[in-house]
């Protein structure tokens, strides 16, 4: 005995639909940015879908009873958003100005933004983006002694011109 | 007192039943019994530069109508030793309480600008009847 | 996607009932209902120098037949302060879900090379039906 | 062996009950099943100085007549990170596991002195029968 359309046992439903075990048939799947509030009453047919309540959402066609629940940015922790949660899309967070996205692994499950790196002294050989931090020059620019790991400003006043700023500021300032 | 979290009770992965309800940040107790009481917080930073915490503190509270103040159910404490850059750090808790209908459970936390309220699956809290 | 734990279901303390069965990596519910769901994953390190991981993850994931994406159910992410030398990090996760007959269940970690599987105690997965 | 912690068993928040008793440091099985074992430990330092602990473990045990040895049920092992001031580190365990009448329950630690037994929120252990 062949089964009518749509009706099957568990797992084997036709294409474009799906299994709804309260029902025991297969109905069509709510499109995205809906949920399935009610089954089809009969094997194959739509269900009845509503959508998807404020703040909830479905990338997907499905029979699910409930949305998922949109994320949320985490403006504490400096996220900005990149684009607000729809019926058919999660939100997308993004990083403020002046910081970049470091993740936590290599998924980037989760991430922090971080403060992009200030090139003082050097030039920027890239600019920070939203994925990678500043890069500097590793030298510092004419005018500017290294110290440590930063370049300073040259300046005439000899007492605190050190070693290292004398080699690089002592001969700008003779000539 | 500390900081109380509230929580979403209806949307996404989070429901209530069985007349366990959602009320003025609390779960309010239905009928008198043995509850599995349990509630994860992930904690993250830096938040503002230079608030740098040593620590973060879940406590999962009970407060009953006969007794004016509110019982510590369980603790979880943890110094913090990551340096300046992103940190996360998830405290589980979870235990077996004696309840009272008409008692209500909270959440409070150290600090809570440090709590990623950002995604239903990082942050929650619950409780059965046994 | 993040990489799926395999897990031993029926030697040592390792077993399943009630039809709660365990196939291709994953818990298959046998009945639609409210679960608590748990999941315990060891981490630890170094494993190959100059691999220095700065947190870890987990995740109890739910794969359905009616939606064609994986859902987070609960996730453990931590940040490592640890040194170099060696190093432990166990993340425990537990919550109530609604699943329906037939969801999947998994536990994703953020990196695979880093789980402690040399004990059963201190690696572990189940859940019960409430 | 490790040693054991000794828990209160009827005062504030402890309770036992369903003949599920409680003595020389044991919880223990009044029949057979399948329990939700859980505990947690917090551990505290330093305790003394110059003593610095680089690891805590906590470790749910059985001991069982039908078998000379304890059984290691559950393991939660961290290394420590902090400083030499201040420090605390929750442990949480809690699954599912098999016992039979008569089944002894303990938590062995890596080392009690630097167990926080002072608030009984903060160190706990428990089970009850599925």
């Amino acid at each position: 005995r062949r089964h009518p359309a749509g009706m099957s046992g568990r797992g084997s439903c036709p294409a474009g639909t799906n299994w709804i075990e309260t029902v025991q048939h297969c109905c069509i799947p709510c499109p995205a940015g809906t949920y399935m509030s009610e089954p089809c009453a009969s094997p194959g047919n739509a269900n009845l879908c509503r959508t998807c309540p404020a703040g909830t959402f479905r990338t997907q066609p499905n029979t699910l009873k409930e949305c998922q629940a949109c994320y949320e940015c985490d403006q504490q922790a400096f996220q900005s958003v990149l684009s607000n949660c729809s019926a058919t899309s999660n939100v997308a967070c993004g990083c403020e100005p002046g910081r970049f996205r470091e993740c936590v692994d290599e998924h980037c499950t989760d991430y922090s933004c971080r403060k992009c790196k200030t090139c003082t002294g050097r030039l920027i050989l890239r600019p920070c983006s939203e994925r990678q931090d500043t890069l500097c020059d590793s030298s510092c620019q004419p005018d500017f002694y290294s110290e440590g790991d930063e370049c300073r400003p040259c300046h005439t006043n000899k007492d605190t011109c050190g070693k290292e700023c004398q080699q690089v500021c002592g001969s700008n300032n003779d000539q | 007192h500390l900081p109380i979290l509230q929580w979403e009770d209806k949307r996404g992965l989070a429901f209530t039943k069985n007349n366990l309800s959602y009320s003025s940040n609390a779960l309010v107790i239905p009928v008198s019994g043995d509850y599995y009481v349990y509630a994860q917080v992930t904690f993250r930073g830096p938040v503002e530069s230079g608030h740098k915490p040593n620590s973060v503190t879940e406590i999962i509270t009970k407060v009953t109508d006969s007794y004016p103040e509110p019982t510590q159910l369980l603790t979880g404490t943890k110094t913090l030793s990551e340096n300046s850059n992103g940190w996360f750090q998830p405290i589980y808790l979870g235990a077996v309480v004696s309840l009272e209908v008409g008692d209500k459970l909270m959440v409070n936390v150290s600090d809570i600008r440090l709590v990623d309220y950002t995604k239903e699956h990082k942050t929650f809290f619950g409780a059965f009847l046994l």
